[in-house]
């Protein structure tokens, strides 16, 4: 799906979200008044110029449109990897575009993500995953590495990691996987207009991806540990 | 004269707590005896730990209760997988239940744990949410980073979401690692093997002159033990003035250095003179010649 | 991965029941050894999980010899391996004794 | 009849005048360096391509390689080192038939390979010395082609700190009317010294690029572990103080490298400073700076340098030999002679050692060769003059108390008893034997002769070999330090314990040992950055091994 079929159907009466060089920048109607949209599209991989006009776009919102939802829409392969990125310190900006979003949320606003492409490492960490709720869209795909690369990184043969992905969300990559994780509250059916406005109206609350990983049996001890941890257990 | 007494760089996950927290205060958290191991590592036949990797407990910094967490490095990279970020997760969430002192955060970590790679990238995304929860209720995260795997993919990121940051200038940090951008990316992109390309561009030194991090001190464990108790008490406001004013850093730093190719560019267009002696500086003499150049407390 | 279990007697009063001890790293070449009070007395338990297979009678040398050097009555060896050689592995089997026992 | 009694002298003048026809001046132009081989060589020659432990004659090499196989055939190549992919290359494409050499370094596989396929005759597998000494006897080259640094307008050659062998292979083709080739890195108006006179060189050719030179001899401190300082500290208590060891010569890897950064901290706490270690045949490693800083070293002669190590040396002339322009002077054959006949002790590893103590580095797919290990590895039979070490060791291998006084040299194996992935080190028969026999070698290749080893060290403790006096005690002092090796738990205990109470075979806890301090602390430097602090700057190490 590409982002103006998506914001198409997010908003059928019409947006103002420009898609500029992979960026994704403007508003929408929603039930309760205007939606704030920042994203990606064309798998941009996120970069030190991208993170900074994504965190510039968010920490507008935060202080011109207070308690505006933010929507974040996520095509992104990941972060850009070069050698300019990592010598000007990408880890800082995309932990900057993570603070302002966290920032922004705690500040009551809504924060909802939609994967409607690629979502992988960096950019998903920053972007997306810090929302209050992560949708995805039929067909977008979720994952770290694909798994010939990981058989060349981990050295372990391709067909023993082919094998043990099968049935197990915490391998395979793919959208289904990060739903039994937890780590996608739903696959959203159309009309989609109906399941943002759907989301928008929930109530925001704590992290919740880990109940959810435990509730669809992916993530058996992510909950208990962290609780019992919590708890101080010696 | 001989090394340094006590390398943080050397020591384990649970010696450099003991070397970096009042002698004797740590008391772990959900400890090895409970041999909450990775099943996703078992599920491939690969050796698991009794801790996963991840020390987490709570103990005394110049008799002020914190909380504390290490990553052990020599154990699958200190990648982060479904127990090992859970066990991070969980401490952070344990820091805004009393009133501690701070958490410190002993970072040694190539990222996500491939071999639990989904459960792992959550793991990660939900430590990151932690400690912006922490930091919004108050509580100061400190991030100390001088481990021999550096601190890399997520954790970069995680690292640079604390109220601040030590590293000795041994220690690492970024996105993307130096081995996977040469695979990726290709040798001339970066030599992995040219270590003082990598350290270059990943390292404590250059990290401290862009203002990421906040001190750069010996490999030593008493170093970073004063540095962490410095650093907590110097916790950063979580809020929009303070993202507005860093926004503004990371602007300027982009107009400054965005057309240098190697640090060794960004460092003279910083004004150090002579910047190819600067690797080989002590820490303290490195800090005294990098004083005017540095590029501020963010 | 490849589990080991041995059962040794031993002589000797029975060792303190103390927290739990552990030294060493799963690293390649390298292992972890987890102390624990609580074995019956007079028995040494030592469990085993290790990457590099078909080296059980090298492992019973070994910690047989372990546990004839120490007195390790009352006490449970858990042992997380990585390929590490006999000479590690007796290296750090007697840093965690030895750190189980002389703890202040 | 009269004989001719210039044979020689006509054949060089002939080569220098086909090679006049395309280079008519001392100084080749680079393009020409292949046009100027096919002009001097002719089809069976015996040509000696520098390439030594550590310097190569690369562009030379690069030359030959790519010279027309059917004006150049058959050569006879004589060379220490069989290290770069283009000597290799000249077996592929035929210029070369035959080769007389040392060590193979990375190309054993290959190396094998074309031996198994019958495209390489292999002359014979010699040690440093003993292959530059052919070149004095029957395998004299008839063209060399050498490296240097820089060279002046004569043909005048500065080596700089790696003069390694190029003054044994000049002099041996020099002098006997062989053609000399060099290749430099520059051409310098005055050189800071003159190692080879322009006399005895015919051809100088500037090499696009450096020769290439590796850091072979540098080890990194983070990488020694706790079993290699366990066992240092068991040398140097066990043999070094034991028997004042004060000139020797240490092998390279990680085992060696403790020894060396425990002589500041362990040595020096046992108040050995002064007594031990003071004069080396050694290359100048860098693990050596603490130990040569705190006082321990007086001496090193070195075989060859070591990159980065180049303003140190220069700054220590008191210690190293060096030239009046400050810089090192290495010269292999010189050394080789010195660790063979001047020093009292030589240590090393190995990757297998059998129960005669017979050890071998070769395994069934690799002709790895011997280098200079046996040299040093080996009693000096021919030694004449004395010191306590060489009398105590002599006295200890003498049963019988008539007999003539005479010393021994200590030669010492010091090993884990499983290499990595549990490979055992301790065998019942050598792997040399499978490779000897694939290829149908005369000799297994055995790089020191058990008769020739005085101790052998492991993570067990020290097995005195001088001490035991039949075979079968031999074995069982051996099988005593195998540990869990098969051969090591095919011991006898009771055989094992009256060599323990015989101070034939020595526990750490017999040598006062404390296992426990056995930890990185105690070495002088735990990383390269500590090394040059300890330089005081001024080692500048290559960068693949800094992390700052």
């Amino acid at each position: 799906m590409t982002a103006a079929e998506l914001l198409a159907a997010l908003f059928p009466s019409g947006h103002s979200v420009r898609e500029e060089g992979g960026l994704l920048f403007g508003t929408g109607p929603a039930a309760g008044g205007e939606v704030a949209v920042v994203g990606t599209s064309g798998g941009l991989e996120v970069g030190v110029e991208s993170a900074l006009a994504l965190s510039a776009f968010v920490l507008e919102v935060a202080r011109r449109h207070p308690g505006r939802p933010l929507l974040s829409l996520l095509d992104s392969r990941g972060q850009r990897m070069s050698r300019r990125d990592e010598i000007l310190g990408l880890a800082g900006y995309l932990a900057h575009l993570s603070r302002a979003v966290e920032v922004t949320r705690r500040r009551g606003h809504r924060v909802i993500a939609v994967v409607y492409g690629e979502a992988s490492s960096g950019s998903a960490l920053a972007l997306g995953f810090l929302a209050d709720e992560v949708h995805a869209v039929a067909g977008a795909r979720i994952s770290v590495m694909n798994l010939p690369a990981m058989a060349r990184v981990t050295k372990i043969p391709l067909d023993r990691l082919e094998e043990a992905s099968r049935g197990s969300p915490v391998l395979a990559p793919g959208l289904e996987s990060y739903v039994r994780l937890g780590g996608v509250e739903s696959i959203w059916q159309p009309p989609f207009s109906k399941a943002l406005a759907e989301a928008l109206a929930r109530p925001p609350g704590p992290d919740r991806r880990s109940e959810r990983g435990q509730e669809r049996g992916g993530r058996l001890l992510a909950l208990s540990v962290r609780e019992r941890v919590r708890e101080g257990e010696p | 004269m001989t090394g340094p007494a006590r390398s943080f760089r050397e020591a384990t996950a649970r010696r450099r707590l003991e070397g970096v927290l009042d002698p004797g205060s740590f008391r772990e958290i959900l400890g090895p005896a409970h041999r909450l191991t990775s099943p996703h590592l078992a599920a491939l036949d690969l050796p698991v730990s009794f801790d996963d990797g991840a020390v987490v407990g709570s103990g005394l910094l110049g008799g002020r209760p914190v909380l504390a967490a290490a990553q052990e490095g020599g154990f699958m990279g200190g990648g982060v997988g479904e127990v090992h970020g859970a066990k991070l997760a969980g401490l952070l969430g344990l820091a805004e239940r009393q009133p501690w002192a701070g958490v410190l955060l002993l970072l040694d970590s190539g990222g996500v744990r491939l071999q639990e790679a989904n459960a792992g990238l959550l793991a990660v995304s939900e430590v990151m949410r932690a400690v912006l929860s922490a930091r919004a209720a108050s509580v100061p995260v400190v991030a100390l980073v001088g481990g021999g795997w550096g601190c890399f993919g997520g954790m970069g990121i995680v690292a640079r979401c604390c109220d601040a940051i030590a590293m000795s200038e041994e220690g690492r940090l970024g996105v993307t690692g130096p081995d996977v951008l040469e695979t990726t990316k290709g040798v001339e992109e970066l030599d992995a093997s040219d270590r003082a390309a990598v350290w270059r561009t990943y390292g404590g030194k250059h990290r401290y002159l862009l203002g990421e991090a906040d001190r750069l001190i010996e490999d030593d464990l008493s170093a970073f033990r004063e540095a962490a108790m410095e650093l907590l008490s110097a916790r950063r406001d979580l809020g929009l003035e303070e993202l507005e004013r860093e926004h503004r850093h990371l602007g300027r730093r982009l107009e400054e250095f965005g057309g240098c190719a190697d640090a060794r560019d960004v460092w003279r267009a910083a004004g150090v003179e002579d910047p190819d002696r600067l690797p080989g500086l002590e820490p303290a003499d490195f800090r005294a010649a990098v004083r005017a150049a540095r590029r501020g407390d963010r | 991965m490849e589990r080991l279990s041995f059962d040794f007697a031993c002589r000797g009063d029975p060792a303190p029941l103390l927290a739990p001890i552990l030294v060493g790293v799963v690293a390649s070449g390298n292992l972890e050894v987890l102390v624990e009070g609580g074995a019956p007395p007079g028995r040494c338990r030592l469990e085993v999980l290790t990457s590099a297979r078909g080296f059980g009678e090298i492992w019973e040398a070994v910690l047989r010899d372990f546990a004839t050097r120490h007195s390790l009555s009352g006490l449970a060896v858990s042992v997380n391996d990585a390929g590490a050689t006999p000479a590690v592995v007796s290296l750090r089997l007697d840093q965690a004794v030895d750190e189980y026992l002389r703890r202040p | 009849m009269s004989r001719r009694w210039d044979e020689g002298r006509r054949r060089r003048a002939a080569r220098l005048a086909r090679a006049a026809a395309v280079c008519p001046d001392k100084w080749v132009d680079p393009g020409s360096a292949t046009a100027l081989l096919e002009a001097l060589l002719e089809p069976g020659d015996r040509v000696c391509l520098e390439g030594d432990n550590q310097k190569q004659a690369d562009f030379l090499a690069r030359s030959l390689a790519r010279v027309d196989p059917a004006r150049v055939h058959d050569l006879h190549l004589v060379l220490s080192v069989l290290a770069l992919p283009e000597h290799v290359e000249l077996f592929e494409r035929g210029v070369a038939r035959r080769v007389d050499f040392s060590f193979s370094g990375p190309q054993a596989v290959r190396l094998a390979q074309l031996a198994g396929s019958g495209r390489i005759e292999i002359g014979a597998i010699h040690t440093y010395l003993e292959l530059y000494a052919r070149y004095f006897v029957d395998l004299t080259p008839r063209v060399a082609l050498v490296a240097a640094a820089s060279a002046d307008r004569e043909g005048n050659l500065y080596t700089g700190p790696n003069t390694e062998e190029t003054p044994a292979i000049v002099e041996a083709t020099a002098f006997r009317d062989g053609v000399v080739v060099a290749q430099v890195n520059e051409r310098a108006e005055r050189l800071p010294r003159v190692d080879i006179p322009a006399g005895w060189v015919d051809f100088v050719v500037r090499a696009p690029t450096p020769s290439a030179i590796e850091p072979l001899f540098t080890r990194d401190p983070a990488q020694v572990s706790e079993v290699q300082v366990l066992m240092a500290m068991m040398v140097i208590r066990g043999i070094y103080a034991e028997y004042g060891v004060d000139r020797l010569n240490h092998g390279i890897g990680f085992d060696t490298a403790a020894i060396e950064l425990l002589l500041p901290t362990y040595a020096e706490g046992l108040g050995l400073r002064g007594k031990i270690c003071g004069h080396w045949a050694l290359n100048p490693h860098p693990t050596l700076i603490p130990a040569i800083e705190s006082g321990f070293v007086r001496s090193v002669h070195a075989f060859g340098s070591e990159l980065g190590m180049e303003a140190y040396v220069a700054a220590r002339p008191d210690v190293f030999f060096t030239g009046r322009d400050g810089s090192l002077r290495s010269n292999r054959a010189f050394c080789q002679t010195a660790g063979h006949y001047a020093c009292d002790l030589f240590i090393g590893s190995s990757l297998q050692v059998d129960l005669e103590g017979n050890s071998s580095t070769a395994t069934r797919s690799r002709i790895a060769g011997f280098g200079g290990a046996p040299n040093m590895g080996a009693d000096a039979r021919g030694r004449r003059h004395a010191s306590p070490s060489w009398l105590k060791a002599g006295r200890e291998a003498r049963s019988d108390p008539g007999a003539v006084p005479r010393g021994r040299k200590l030669v010492v194996q010091l090993l884990e008893t499983f290499r990595e992935h549990m490979e055992p080190a301790f065998v019942e028969r050598l792997d040399a034997w499978d490779l000897a026999g694939a290829l149908k070698m005369e000799l297994p290749p055995v790089m020191v002769y058990g008769d020739d080893v005085s101790h052998i060290v492991t993570e067990e403790g020290i097995a005195n070999l001088l001490l035991c006096r039949t075979s079968e005690e031999r074995a069982q002092a051996i099988r005593g330090v195998a540990g869990y090796t098969p051969v090591g738990r095919g011991r006898s205990r009771a055989a094992v314990e009256n060599l323990r109470d015989r101070g034939i075979l020595r526990r750490p806890e017999d040598l006062g040992i404390d296992k426990r301090l056995a930890t990185r602390d105690l070495l002088a430097a735990r990383s390269v950055r500590d090394l040059v602090r300890w330089s005081g700057g001024l080692y500048d190490p290559p960068r693949r091994f800094r992390n700052w």
